[in-house]
């Protein structure tokens, strides 16, 4: 059961994955992404991790990419036209990117992984082991994502900001 | 006070070149007559005040240099050789300095003075060369007696030939220079010390230190090149063979200059050489048999080029070389005082000979050219006088001074009678003879006949009283001065042998009886082509091949510009073109060169477009990836 | 820490190019000239008080600079840098002297010459590795200002570039030397030292030393110059200014050679490997008399003959090193110390004889002894020296350091004595071909004033003086502060 | 104490809060000063509040620079936030180098941001921020608070690189490393993740005591030094890694390029340092070969590529990565030594590569940057004291003594051979040699003889940032040895006291 | 080690990681060949969520729930460079019209 569920979410992702760098509209390939994470989402759901399931779907599917549809629409639909300059970059990028996949491959083969620690999974991954997680272990990175959405914030709305020259 | 009174011998000449070269050239010229002379003639009576107290001392006044086991003072040496060298130096060279006086005085001021300062320098030089009781002293005086004579050579810079015979002069008593150094150098290392006293002292001891076998020490490699390195420097500074091309072309200096330096006394420092290292060419016989052969060689190949000259200094030249040689031959094969009485001889007649060719010169508007004279017999008496006693003195004519002195080295290479010295008497027999024929040549073709009609001057005037009377002089002393040691011939004085031999060894073998014969026989066979040259003069036209031959000086001068000149000058001008800046330079210029190459190619890598950035490093993670594994696998 | 008189021989030009840099002209001079002059009579009372046969450093000054990695600020002079440290000085107040007012930004000019000075005498007397090519590199930074701002001909700055680059390529392989050798010497971990007295006691295996002794004396090759690694030279030579020329020629050259007794030799007793260095460097050496002698000949210009002169004459003073003997050592450093006076007086007639007829072509100058009767005594005799007269200085330094040479092996001094020979060649062409002609040169020409002829009689005099009594330098030669040099 | 981090600690107290608030007071101090920048900013009218930000912005700086010093001389220190975080000596050593450059960076950017009309306080807001996170980086000792500091100044100078908003090339500079950098974050990311799945944490001295010497080898662990290492080196803009700098360096505002020349690298060596020495240290043979042939490519292609260039900050830009070439020297040969000298480097390198950039933001006209090397032109007339800086500086890169520079390569150089890695030393100083050309082609405008005459004005600020840089950059050369007992002490958290 | 129990069904956590290095190839790719900036940047996206998969694939498999705060953390890191890279974008294509990244080759060489 459990595998099937994996076989179709990676399936899934997988041609989420592909439509993100074939589609030639911008909105397909974000929709695409949105399908990959979804995908994802389950997948998480699988590995007991529900927090991160839910943020997964509600902040990065729903508002992350919200924000990009909105760009989009704001932007207008724009295709990529003409086979660009750089002739060779196609051809390479295959190639690097499959002798990139076959090293990763081949690294993660014959892995020893580690002795697991004895968890109870009937916490492990629920809103309260997080919580419990994120406010004392985790404080400080916690604290520090703060600081990173507000100067994300700042710059945004400097970028955006009309120029009152 | 000796030891004050020997750096006294130097010190005036070398205070009269000091003052000269100061203030000389503002001074009146009185001064610098006086000045220049003086200083010479001072050196000539303190030379005679040691020679009188027989002074015989190894004086030194500083150290000169240490370093480490290599301690060498400023000595200077007082014994017979030295004495009698100083005296020839000082007596001769204090007449020629007089005659300058008057020689010179065409010259404006500052010619005038500096040709004075000049000639004190050199018998600075020269008495230091004689006096040093080291060898690097000598060498020192060694270098400073060429380099005068460079500066004599070159006094009428105006001339180019002047300039390059002076040019060509000094690098070539370089070469001997460094061949002196060198042999010193050969003697250090084998004796540790560089001073006559330890040297010999050392020779005659244990002979080779450093030899592997001392019972080889009587004649080693060692001192056979020392002695021939040493050779090299005495060839060299008197115009021997094969080091002689410098001597002719040093004609172009002032006639005194030739007198002086060019015949009297610093051509025959060579024979001084031989004579003062006696110690080590006794022991050395290849390199001492070599002196001998050199000399004989260079005595008849001097002559027969002596045939063909027209210009009366070049005769005087080459005949200067072909007497040197002849000293050569003495000192070569063990007569060491024989070779010196005829450097004395040689020093009396030779100076004659300039000097009075001088006057004709001077009378001339100098005119060198001996078929532009003719017929000055009745025009120049007193001079052609003397001229005449110094011809049949270079010829040997019975009782001149040359006479004596020639015929006790012939007396001596005859009676050794080894073949070695048998030969090189053959040869010196030869050039006795052709001695005879040049001599008369000149003779006959300068003073006698009618006047040529090329002559510049018609009524040529007489030398000053300043020239004439040390002409004068010097005539007096060849007449007599060959009775001063006659006991070769079998009874009389020995002088100069008796005096020199206190420090030269003495010929080991007795004079034969036939070889005063042969003596006589020979001189009187060159005075009789003395005499017979008046008519065999026009030989040349039988032979021109010859004539084409000597007058090209058997072709030495154009054999060593094809040899050494101008393949160095081509070398430089090649290697400069085409290694210096080619290979040497453009290593360094194209090392940068090809870095802005390659940053101008690496450039186009920095394309601008994001994508090949990332393609970049996508393609840095692979390869870092592939080196871990590669690493990892090996 | 007190500050010593060492200290003070390369503070006090340092910090009087500092003051020197910003004032007027005329003050400039005169106080760039003070400076130069205090500092020679700092260095000639400790040349004073040296006391020769005393086998340590001198005057020694310690300060723990950076003890972490055992670099010291150590000061000190023996028999072998006494001598340079004195010329060094003294060449810099020729050179103040020399400078006319009328260059573009004098101040800064003298400023920069004693910098460069300060860096000269600071290699010369440091007795720390470390220290030894902090001084080495900082006195390249003046002498690119110098050759690059004060450069003549048509591109002073490529000059300048050049020589800083190529001397750099050599020093900056030497850094790695001096890290190796610190690395590699044959002591404890944590005692290290980068002391070079005591360097060459602790020397690493041979085969170290062979790679550390490559690096070294490629630096030192660069700098002296010694052939084939001299191409810079002529440009540089042709390039600078000629009261820079005074020390540059003069004194820079010789720190090289100077690396090589005070840092090849001692530190590196045993450099063989696939070779032994220590034939192969006088045989380069050698070749770099001949070689500079036939390049001297070929040349027209006359600066560039004296330059690739000075190249000949600088191998002479390797030959003498690489003798590895008492007679080749000190005659080198007597050599180093003759070249030193003979090279800037050559270059300083050769920009007189320019200033006056605007031409340094051989073919454009000639006749000139008639014009200038006191310039033509003064060059004789400079010439003489310059070729090895005997009697004069340079015949000194030339005969030891053959005699060294032929000690250690006779082919070298050989063919170090056929440069003898060349010698007497270029000199006498160069000296002829201006002074003689069948007639005076052309136009109305100065002979050389009071003022230059005071600025070489100095120089004029030493010549004489070295010839006569060069036991006088040798007699503190024998306090040598290092193992492995000959005493 | 260490902590088990990945269990929930419900017994963590307020007490223990402010006393791991205490050990990173550097980093909270400034952040409260940001907040307090940022109201200003927007309670404030307009003329004024670009001024007030930067007295804000100075004044946090300098009470940050405070604390660490004081902390640092008295030796407090230790992990807090239950190891993931730090305030040993080393994140001390950060903290006092970054607050540095921030006061050397708004010193300079003021009178800039004037010059070319853009009174705007979020510049400041900005620095600080970006500031913050590489004090955060310095006294990270968790991946993901590296992470996290990394991406924090990482989006702070994206930003400021597009602060220019209207100028094309700003907009360029910053799309380009955003994205860029955003891509090298991904990969930085996976390494984490793939070092976490084989350690089980991601506490870095927890992955060293975790791991131990049986990990070498491991194939999760190589790969995730792969991709942790080929992103470290995209930040430390270390070749074939570098593309992006020279691009960003040009077209970013010069204050911008000046301050991240030296604080991104000098960020960037403290994660190296902290995750490879201190974090991995039983696979040092896997990325020591990485980051040597790192090193090798920057040094060669930084030094090369810089010949040819015409634009001042594009020169700085390679030279930049040339220089990092040499400081991965100190981290490939680690130690005591090794280590120390990478950060008394990374510290002088601060003065004289910002000084460097200093004078250029002089140059600045009100509508755009005049970066190249011919606007120099003339300086020695126009403006002595600067022209006698920037000499200094040129010098000191090159590595001349008595500057600093040789200094800092001295140490790294030493280590280098200590640790047998004596062909990259030895190729460092082959390509020392060509990178002196191009310094020295600086200098050419300089100095040489000019027709220009009119003043260039430096601002009272600007002169001082400039002139404290140069003094450092002569006084550290002539006595290094506090700075690199500082670097010792520095680095005696890793290396061991 | 590397399986854990879902639900009765052994799985092997090396599926979730190819899966991750799958998609983040595929992402990269999507770097390497896309010229519209935003694409890419959805691109980078995906990579971010590929490394995600294997924080809490990991974090399974250890029973360690660091990695899920991990990619918590990263989630957010990745909202922040969404916004700041779209902010950027939006800037540039104020100016201009953007369709190309190889458009932005101004700065080069």
């Amino acid at each position: 059961m459990a595998i099937a569920v994996f076989v179709v979410a990676a399936l899934m992702a997988i041609a989420g994955g592909i439509g993100v760098i074939t589609f030639h509209q911008p909105i397909r390939s974000v929709l695409s992404l949105v399908l990959v994470m979804l995908a994802l989402s389950v997948l998480f759901l699988l590995l007991s991790a529900q927090f991160v399931f839910v943020v997964q779907i509600i902040v990065y599917a729903g508002a992350v990419m919200v924000l990009f549809l909105f760009v989009i629409a704001l932007l207008g639909p724009a295709r990529e036209s003409g086979r660009g300059r750089l002739r060779f970059q196609a051809g390479l990028s295959g190639l690097f990117a499959v002798a990139l996949f076959g090293l990763i491959y081949a690294m993660l083969q014959g892995v020893q992984y580690r002795q697991p620690e004895k968890t109870d999974l009937n916490v492990f991954g629920t809103v309260q082991s997080i919580a419990a997680g994120l406010f004392t272990t985790y404080l400080y990175p916690f604290e520090l994502t703060s600081v990173l959405l507000l100067v994300a914030a700042i710059g945004a709305i400097y970028l955006s900001r009309r120029d009152e020259r | 006070m000796n030891q004050t009174l020997a750096l006294l011998i130097l010190g005036f000449p070398a205070a009269g070149a000091i003052i000269l070269a100061g203030r000389g050239w503002r001074m009146p010229r009185i001064v610098t007559q006086i000045i220049g002379p003086l200083a010479v003639w001072s050196s000539f009576i303190v030379t005679l005040n040691l020679f009188l107290n027989h002074v015989n001392d190894d004086f030194t006044y500083w150290t000169w240099i240490k370093s480490g086991s290599f301690e060498l003072p400023f000595d200077l040496l007082i014994d017979n050789l030295s004495i009698f060298m100083c005296l020839v130096i000082t007596g001769v060279g204090g007449l020629i300095v007089t005659y300058s006086v008057g020689y010179m005085a065409h010259e404006d001021g500052p010619s005038y003075a500096r040709f004075f300062t000049y000639m004190d320098v050199f018998i600075f030089s020269m008495l230091l060369l004689v006096l040093a009781g080291n060898f690097v002293f000598l060498i020192v005086g060694w270098a400073l007696v060429g380099l005068s004579s460079y500066f004599l050579i070159g006094f009428w810079y105006q001339r180019r030939s002047a300039v390059l015979a002076a040019r060509k002069a000094f690098v070539m008593n370089v070469i001997g220079d460094v061949g002196m150094i060198l042999g010193a150098f050969v003697l250090f290392v084998s004796y540790h010390a560089l001073t006559y006293s330890s040297v010999f002292s050392a020779l005659k001891g244990p002979l080779c230190l450093v030899c592997v076998n001392p019972s080889q020490a009587a004649d080693s490699p060692t001192i056979e090149l020392a002695a021939f390195l040493l050779l090299v420097g005495a060839v060299a500074k008197s115009a021997q063979l094969p080091l002689h091309t410098w001597l002719p072309d040093a004609m172009e200096g002032p006639t005194p200059v030739s007198a002086l330096i060019h015949a009297a006394t610093m051509v025959t420092a060579g024979v001084y050489l031989v004579g003062r290292m006696h110690p080590i060419y006794d022991v050395a016989v290849y390199a001492h048999g070599a002196v001998a052969i050199i000399g004989a060689v260079t005595a008849l190949f001097a002559a027969t080029i002596a045939i063909v000259q027209t210009d009366i200094k070049r005769v005087l030249a080459y005949s200067t070389m072909s007497q040197i040689g002849y000293m050569f031959l003495a000192v070569g094969i063990g007569a060491y005082a024989a070779g010196f009485f005829h450097l004395l001889a040689h020093a009396f007649f030779k100076a004659l000979l300039f000097m009075a060719a001088g006057n004709v010169i001077h009378a001339m508007h100098d005119e060198q050219d001996m078929r532009k004279y003719g017929g000055l017999w009745s025009q120049m008496r007193p001079t052609s006088v003397t001229f005449l006693i110094g011809c049949l003195s270079l010829v040997g004519v019975i009782p001149f001074v040359g006479f004596f002195s020639k015929e006790q080295i012939l007396g001596a290479a005859f009676s050794k009678g080894d073949p070695l010295t048998l030969t090189v008497w053959g040869i010196g027999f030869l050039t006795a003879l052709i001695t005879g024929f040049y001599t008369g040549r000149m003779w006959w073709l300068s003073f006698w006949g009618k006047p040529s009609a090329q002559r510049p001057v018609e009524h040529p005037h007489e030398a000053p009283a300043v020239m004439m009377i040390p002409v004068a002089i010097l005539a007096v002393l060849a007449v007599v001065g060959g009775f001063i040691q006659t006991r070769a011939l079998g009874t009389g004085p020995a002088l100069v042998s008796d005096f020199l031999e206190k420090v030269v060894t003495k010929p080991n073998w007795e004079e034969s009886s036939g070889a005063v014969g042969a003596g006589i026989a020979t001189m009187a066979l060159a005075t009789a082509l003395f005499l017979a040259a008046y008519r065999l003069r026009p030989w040349s036209a039988v032979v021109p091949w010859a004539q084409r031959l000597l007058e090209h000086k058997y072709y030495f001068d154009e054999m060593y510009d094809a040899a050494f000149v101008r393949p160095m000058d081509a070398i430089a001008a090649i290697g400069y073109r085409d290694v210096e800046e080619l290979v040497i330079d453009g290593a360094v210029v194209g090392a940068g060169e090809a870095a802005e190459a390659t940053a101008g190619s690496l450039r186009l890598t920095q394309s601008g477009y994001f994508r090949n950035y990332v393609l970049v490093f996508v393609a840095g993670a692979i390869i870092a990836a592939v080196l871990l594994i590669v690493r990892a696998a090996s | 820490m007190t500050i010593g008189a060492l200290s003070v021989i390369w503070l006090l030009p340092l910090i009087g190019a500092l003051i020197v840099a910003f004032l007027p002209p005329h003050l400039g001079k005169y106080m760039a000239v003070l400076v130069a002059v205090a500092a020679l009579a700092v260095a000639v009372y400790v040349a004073v008080l040296f006391a020769p046969d005393y086998h340590r450093f001198q005057f020694t000054e310690t300060f723990a600079w950076i003890p972490q990695l055992h670099v010291f600020y150590r000061l000190g002079v023996d028999g072998i840098s006494i001598w340079l440290v004195v010329l060094n000085a003294f060449l810099t107040t020729i050179a103040m002297l020399a400078t006319p007012l009328s260059t573009r930004n004098v101040s800064r000019f003298l400023a920069l010459m004693l910098a460069m000075s300060a860096g000269m005498a600071g290699v010369l007397m440091a007795t720390d590795l470390v220290l030894f090519y902090v001084f080495w590199e900082a006195m390249l930074i003046p002498a690119y200002f110098l050759l690059w701002l004060f450069g003549e001909g048509e591109r002073p700055g490529r000059a300048a570039l050049k020589f800083v680059l190529y001397t750099l390529a050599g020093s900056l392989l030497m850094l790695v030397g001096v890290i190796g050798e610190y690395v590699f010497q044959n002591v404890l971990p944590g005692q290290q030292t980068f002391d070079l007295a005591q360097l060459p006691s602790v020397a690493p295996s041979p085969g170290i030393q062979f790679g550390l002794f490559a690096v070294f004396a490629l630096a030192f090759a660069i700098k002296t110059p010694l052939f084939p690694f001299h191409s810079w030279v002529p440009d540089a030579y042709a390039a600078a200014p000629t009261p820079m020329l005074v020390t540059f020629a003069g004194m820079m050259g010789k720190t090289g050679a100077y690396g090589f007794l005070r840092i090849a030799i001692p530190l590196f007793p045993d450099p063989t490997g696939l070779w032994d260095w220590r034939w192969v460097i006088p045989v380069l050496a050698v070749g770099g008399i001949l070689w500079g002698a036939l390049m001297a000949i070929a040349q027209r210009d006359m600066k560039m003959l004296v330059a690739y002169s000075s190249i000949s004459h600088m191998g002479f003073i390797v030959l003498g090193i690489f003798a590895l003997n008492v007679q080749g050592q000190q005659g080198a450093v007597l050599q180093m110390v003759n070249h030193g006076v003979i090279v800037p007086a050559l270059f300083l007639i050769v920009a007189w004889i320019q200033d006056r007829t605007g031409s340094r072509d051989r073919s454009s100058v000639f006749g000139l002894a008639p014009r200038m009767p006191i310039l033509a005594g003064v060059f004789t005799v400079v010439a003489l020296a310059a070729l090895g007269l005997p009697g004069l200085n340079s015949f000194v330094g030339e005969f030891m350091t053959l005699l060294g040479a032929w000690e250690r092996a006779p082919a070298l001094a050989i063919a170090g004595a056929i440069g003898l020979v060349l010698t007497p060649v270029y000199m006498l062409r160069l000296f002829q071909g201006a002074m003689y002609a069948e007639k005076p040169y052309a136009s109305e020409v100065d002979d050389i004033h009071a003022g230059q002829l005071t600025l070489l009689a100095p120089l004029v005099v030493l010549m004489f003086a070295l010839g006569l009594a060069p036991g006088v330098l040798t007699a503190l030669m024998t306090s040598v502060a290092q193992q492995g040099l000959a005493r | 104490m260490i902590f088990a981090a990945a269990t929930p600690d419900l017994t963590y107290s307020w007490n223990q809060a402010l006393s791991d608030l205490g050990q990173v007071s550097a980093i909270a101090a400034l952040t409260g000063f940001m907040l307090f920048a940022i109201i200003a900013e927007l309670a404030l009218p307009k003329p004024r509040r670009s001024g007030v930000v930067a007295m804000v912005a100075v004044t946090g700086f300098a009470y940050s620079l405070g604390t660490a010093a004081y902390r640092w001389i008295n030796g407090l220190g230790g992990p807090a936030y239950h190891g993931y975080a730090t305030g040993d000596s080393f994140a001390l050593f950060f903290e006092i180098l970054f607050a540095v450059l921030g006061i050397l960076t708004v010193a300079v950017s003021h009178p800039y941001l004037e010059r070319r009309g853009l009174r705007e306080g979020e510049f400041h807001i900005l620095v600080m921020a970006a500031v913050i996170g590489m004090m955060v980086l310095g006294s990270a000792t968790s991946l993901v608070t590296v992470f996290l500091g990394l991406e924090l100044f990482s989006i702070a100078l994206y930003i400021a690189c597009g602060f220019i908003r209207t100028d094309s090339r700003s907009q360029e500079a910053a799309a380009k490393y955003l994205l860029v950098g955003g891509f090298a974050s991904a990969f930085v990311l996976y390494g984490m993740a793939l070092v976490y799945g084989a350690s089980g944490t991601t506490v870095i001295p927890q992955i060293a005591t975790r791991l131990g010497p049986a990990a070498a080898g491991n194939p999760l662990l190589v790969l995730g030094i792969v991709l942790m290492g080929v992103g470290f080196a995209f930040k430390v803009s270390a070749a074939p890694f570098h593309m992006w700098t020279p691009d960003v360096y040009q077209g970013a505002p010069v204050p911008v390029t000046a301050f991240m020349s030296v604080g991104t690298k000098a960020a960037a060596f403290a994660m190296i340092v902290r995750v490879f020495a201190s974090g991995l240290p039983h696979l040092g043979p896997e990325w020591q070969a990485l980051l040597a042939f790192v090193a090798a490519t920057s040094m060669i292609v930084g030094n090369l590529l810089a010949i040819a260039q015409t634009s001042l900050k594009r020169l700085l830009a390679y030279s930049g990565i040339a220089q990092a070439g040499y400081i991965l020297i100190g981290v490939i040969a680690g130690g005591k030594d090794g280590l120390a000298a990478v950060l008394f480097y990374l510290f002088v390198y601060l003065f004289m590569n910002f000084g460097a950039f200093a004078v250029v933001t002089l140059l600045a006209g009100p509508d755009a940057d005049h970066d190249r090397i011919s606007d120099l032109d003339g300086l020695h007339r126009r403006n002595p004291l600067m022209a006698i800086l920037m000499t200094v500086f040129m010098l000191s890169l090159a590595g001349f003594p008595p500057f600093v520079g040789f200094f800092g390569k001295l140490f790294l150089f030493t280590a280098g051979v200590n640790a047998g890695y004596t062909w990259l030393v030895v190729l460092a100083v082959v390509m020392s040699v060509v990178s002196v050309y191009y310094y020295v082609r600086v200098l050419v405008p300089v100095w040489s003889p000019t027709a220009r005459t009119d003043e260039l004005h430096a601002p009272v600020s600007t002169t001082a940032a400039i002139a404290i840089s140069g003094v450092a950059s002569v006084f550290l050369g002539l006595y290094p040895t506090w700075a690199l007992i500082a670097g010792q002490v520095g680095v005696g958290p890793i290396a061991g006291p | 080690m590397g399986t854990f129990d879902i639900g009765g069904s052994q799985m092997d956590v090396s599926w979730f990681l190819l899966l991750a290095a799958v998609l983040f190839t595929l992402g990269a790719v999507g770097v390497l060949v896309r010229r519209n900036p935003l694409i890419i940047l959805i691109s980078i996206e995906l990579m971010l969520n590929a490394v995600n998969l294997t924080l809490v694939a990991f974090s399974r498999q250890l029973g360690n729930l660091e990695g899920q705060l991990f990619a918590l953390m990263t989630m957010t890191v990745a909202a922040a460079e969404a916004v700041v890279g779209l902010a950027i974008l939006v800037d540039i294509f104020r100016t201009r019209d953007l369709e190309d990244i190889d458009d932005l080759s101004e700065l080069k060489g």
